[in-house]
């Protein structure tokens, strides 16, 4: 459960200190922070194995650090680095570590959530018993990709986990301006397939209800459908200018910040004492900060390369 | 006149437009409240109201639909897809739907919608969030495609492309938001289909588009103290194509090349080319060659990105290419 | 009522006789018939005013006459004559007849499905209290145009009304092989919007049901979904070489005929005798031999002329 | 060797590939019991099983999406769409995700899958069901684009295509389906990338892809009466474009034409005139044309459809015109 805790943290860092770099002009293009969203991707990485896959979003670090991804690598990648985990190439959009099953993050909303069908589908085919879990955003629902692929990976049912991060706001537009029903899991019915909703702020709620959810795949009863409810602390993007959500709401939600409520739970029921946590939390810390050095001073790719990886 | 930005130009175009017109409203994601990620619609819907300016959801293709049935009932839709790179969800009804149906309906129906779409690489914006895909676009035919290099013709276009009884694909590329120029008033409108000779020159031509079009400028400076003398066209329109503007230039300096960022394979630049060899082959003393984006995904890593994206160092060697001949 | 019945016979003898002309190498390209289907097409049609509007499919043609369109302008089409209603440039896939709302026919499955959400906005801004219908088929569910189209006009409350046309088939493939709910209505919740079902081979339920939707969307109450339950009686197309369903399901289907079924209401409820209905389907079986004779008589478009009607 | 149709070929490219291969697997709307609009696919699902040959939902874009998560994960998968007017539905996951996603994600995976598709205009298939779209797909970095004239290419392209580590685009023209010939044995590849002179000739190269290349034969059939010794180029695959074949031909024969059903504006017909112009300018005595679909929508009528797709005499005028340099 510690290390449960220690991803979370692992997640929370990276996004802090990118965002400082960022202000630094270290790093280019815009950054999606998840603060804020870690109990899910933590929670649902920890529920799956590293033979399991995931697919991601724009907002996909921790989602990637959950799934077991390495932390060098994905920072690198932020910075543009050419020991990134995408030599460079894709930034921050395209997490990606097959070792352990992350393949992987796009730059379009709903972009991957068929590819996780794909990849259930070859698991299905192949006759193994690995899964594909796909997550998303709340405003990916409304995408024409989130409707097929449901569809379609249940009439073929395939062992894959649609997991919508709802965290309340589309960018700027506020779930209850672009969703035309009240929970996201409303739609599971209309895709035959179990729906269920669950505390996103809550990893070991996140991590039983993808666990269920994997097992039903397993055995061969098809996808599900998981509305994680949690809440995007800072703005959607270091571009976001502000101007459309409260203080107050922010506030709200700040108070039910995962890794702290995690904490209360570990320090209520026992599990670790506050010294272990603070050690846990330094290490995070350390560990991510080491990254951000190495990265800082890893090579830029060479322009030679340029074409490298683009055809196999 | 007072000196704006290209974003503000935009936006004046459009409050104009809708302030004589109550046929026109606007839609896209983020495009309301909080006034489009570059800043085009702020301010639009408090002066217009959400019955005019609306934030829509992440449904490239609906949107799309929407204008395109919206335009038959007697609007004047405006729909901003926010990055160029998801234009591709809507492939399908602009080719099979705007750019087709007055056609497949025998003339009993007019389209006459916008579709304003950001486009480009503008520093780390990665695979997908950097593309230039006019090509694909200048291809069906039944659209129109714009795409305004100064805020004077930002403005003057998009009043036009708005009056337009047709599709039009209006183009913005992302580094030239920021750039600022005169604009115009109430009254300026840039005709779609007519293409603007930005510097005047004798001995080469440059054919350009967009953020392209600001560094022919500054290739042209670059060549003129080599002595040679370049004439910088923007075509401004894609389609229709301003053959004649092209051609007859061709004809005066007998040497061109073409510059885009969109990628050279099957880009419009191929297209200009393939002009050039039909109108004007007896004129030309050299090959005219393109300077265009590598074919290669856009990367995200700066000084790769660099590599794919030309510049005006690429335009300042191809013309030197041309002019020695190797 | 007999004006029902009328257009009724009207949809199935176009089909019919065009069938015959198609054999006879008369039209070019398939046919999709909608025989079997045109209580939907009528008791829809007959529902709206004549200033709403539907949008259609592929198999329109019958959608076309239950708004009121042109009989002989639709049969000319189907030839490719000048004077067809698409001008010849069309055929049956792109129906239309403006002055009666019929702003029109698709060969993209779904395609016109957000069309028709746009015709209602532009209703709903311009302050008037139109509505817009859009006929869809079974396989158009899947499309991720169905869903962005119910979403959008859902969020936006627009008049619209979504008919789908469920006739068990998508080509060759049965709705239980496509849909990943046993009804499409089971998606209405999704979109917030109710969902009814209704028997598509009785004319005056699907008249019912779409005048509760459309008054629905007059009073500013938003969008709604309605699935008529039908039947293809024809193959999918002229091109259709059969081999998918069995000729059992498809005479079950033939005894519950649409328009064997309204007559039998019709005399039961003593609205007409045999006499009437016999003269009202002489009559129509007339008037579409008439059309298409003029329609085998009438010119080709100038090959000088292609380019009219591409630009405005 | 026994004659067979184009589409027994395909099939037989197919059937050999899934009997060697377990990983190839196929799916497609109606491909499965019904056998595929164009009967490809018949009797497939009874070989193979549905666990290998499936119907799909009318979902183009999860369709493509699917393969390329599964190609991701160990598989080939084919997928069909029906008719190339709807791969615009797909034009997003192609683009953004199948070209895109072994350089974004730095080489860590590949994505062999093949994506087949009907093109081309039939007789009376109206606006949506007779398009040719090659050009945007090989306009896209990441992608192959093949597309075969004959059932000895279709078969051992097929193969190719299939047995490729790329995302392949496989390009099949409706009216070639019924047209016979030999169709080579179990191991008969076509590597892609390599055109084909599918006539030898002195005076003139006509280029040329898929239908059009039979029309091209016929032309140079006409033509050989005038005295005017045609070489036909099938270039079998666009993307990757075999320039060494077109321009040692031009250099040899010195005028060109380039002849495809797309629309002629920014069609691919216009990246082979600016390779042309690039590389073999100085060998040009006259300019290259282009003979293609003019830029209208595909209309209905037949007489109107004739006008609109290029044919055998559009092809035999083109040529006199060059040769008679007016
Ligand atoms: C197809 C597409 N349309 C629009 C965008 C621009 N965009 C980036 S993130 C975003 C909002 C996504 O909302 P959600 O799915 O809830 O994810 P979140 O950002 O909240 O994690 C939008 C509209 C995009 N990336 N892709
Ligand atoms: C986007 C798209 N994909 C595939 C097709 C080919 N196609 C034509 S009709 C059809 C089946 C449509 O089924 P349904 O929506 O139930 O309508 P029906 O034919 O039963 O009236 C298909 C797959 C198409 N026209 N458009
Ligand atoms: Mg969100
Ligand atoms: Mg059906």
């Amino acid at each position: 459960m510690l290390e449960l805790l220690r991803k979370m943290i692992i997640g929370r860092e990276i996004d802090e200190q990118t965002l400082v770099q960022k202000k630094k002009g270290n790093i280019p293009g815009a950054l999606h922070p998840a603060i804020g969203q870690e109990a899910v991707s933590i929670g649902a990485g920890a529920a799956l194995r590293d033979s399991d896959t995931i697919t991601t979003t724009h907002r996909g670090i921790t989602d990637y650090i959950g799934k077991g991804g390495d932390v060098r690598a994905v920072v690198c990648e932020v910075f543009g680095r050419a020991n990134g985990c995408s030599k460079g190439r894709g930034g921050h959009y395209f997490v990606n570590d097959p070792k352990v099953g992350v393949l992987g993050g796009t730059g379009v909303v709903g972009g991957t959530m068929a590819m996780a069908a794909g990849h259930a589908l070859a698991f299905q085919t192949l006759g193994d018993d690995r899964v594909a879990l796909s997550h998303f955003g709340d405003g990916a629902v409304n995408t024409g990709m989130f409707h097929e692929a449901l569809n379609l990976a249940s009439i073929w049912k395939l062992p894959v986990i649609f997991l919508c991060q709802n965290n309340e706001w589309a960018l700027t537009v506020h779930v209850s301006k672009h969703l035309s029903c009240e929970h996201v899991v409303d739609r599971a019915k209309g895709y035959g397939m179990p729906g269920v909703i669950v505390d996103g702020n809550d990893v070991m709620a996140v991590y039983e209800a993808v666990s269920q959810a994997a097992s039903r795949a397993r055995n061969g009863d098809g996808p599900s459908l998981i509305e994680a409810k949690t809440y995007r602390i800072p703005g959607f993007a270091t571009s976001d200018v502000g101007g459309y959500r409260s203080e107050d709401e922010v506030e709200r939600w700040k108070a039910k910040d995962p890794i702290t409520m995690f904490e209360s739970v570990l320090l209520k029921k026992k599990i670790a004492d506050s010294k272990e946590i603070e050690s846990v939390k330094a290490a995070a810390k350390k560990e991510v900060g080491e990254a951000v050095l190495f990265a800082l001073e890893s090579p830029h790719p060479d322009p030679s390369t340029v074409f490298d990886y683009l055809y196999a | 006149m007072a000196s704006m930005y290209f974003n503000e130009a935009l936006r004046e175009a459009l409050q104009e437009e809708m302030r004589e017109d109550e046929s026109v409203i606007l839609y896209g994601q983020d495009a309301g409240i909080y006034g489009g990620m570059f800043r085009v619609t702020q301010g639009l819907a408090a002066e217009f109201g959400s019955s005019r300016v609306k934030d829509s959801p992440i449904s490239e293709a609906a949107m799309t639909g929407v204008a395109i049935g919206a335009a038959m009932m007697g609007l004047r839709p405006i729909c901003e897809i926010m990055f160029m790179d998801w234009i591709s969800i809507t492939m399908e009804q602009l080719v099979n739907h705007a750019a087709a149906l007055r056609y497949g309906y025998g003339g009993n129906c007019k389209v006459p919608m916008v579709l304003r779409c950001p486009l480009g690489a503008y520093g780390g914006g990665a695979l997908h969030h950097s593309k230039s895909l006019e090509s694909w676009l200048a291809h069906i035919p039944g659209l129109k495609v714009v795409m305004p290099s100064t805020p004077s013709d930002a403005k003057g276009l998009l009043k036009a492309a708005i009056r337009d009884d047709n599709p039009v694909i209006f183009l913005e590329h992302k580094l030239l938001y920021g750039t600022s120029g005169e604009a115009g008033d109430k009254n300026h409108i840039v005709p779609i289909g007519k293409a603007d000779v930005k510097r005047e020159g004798s001995d080469f031509t440059i054919i350009a588009t967009g953020k392209m079009v600001l560094d022919s400028l500054a290739a042209a400076e670059q060549l003129q103290a080599d002595d040679i003398s370049c004439e910088v066209i923007d075509l401004r329109t894609i389609v229709p194509l301003d053959k004649e503007c092209i051609v007859s230039s061709v004809k005066k300096t007998h040497r061109a090349v073409v510059v885009h960022e969109a990628w050279k394979t099957c880009g419009h630049g191929a297209e200009v080319v393939a002009v050039l060899m039909e109108e004007a082959f007896d004129y030309l003393d050299a090959p005219v060659l393109r300077v265009a984006g590598l074919d290669c995904q856009i990367p995200f890593s700066l000084p790769l990105e660099k590599v794919v994206i030309p510049g005006t160092q690429k335009i300042v060697e191809a013309v030197r290419a041309t002019v020695n001949g190797d």
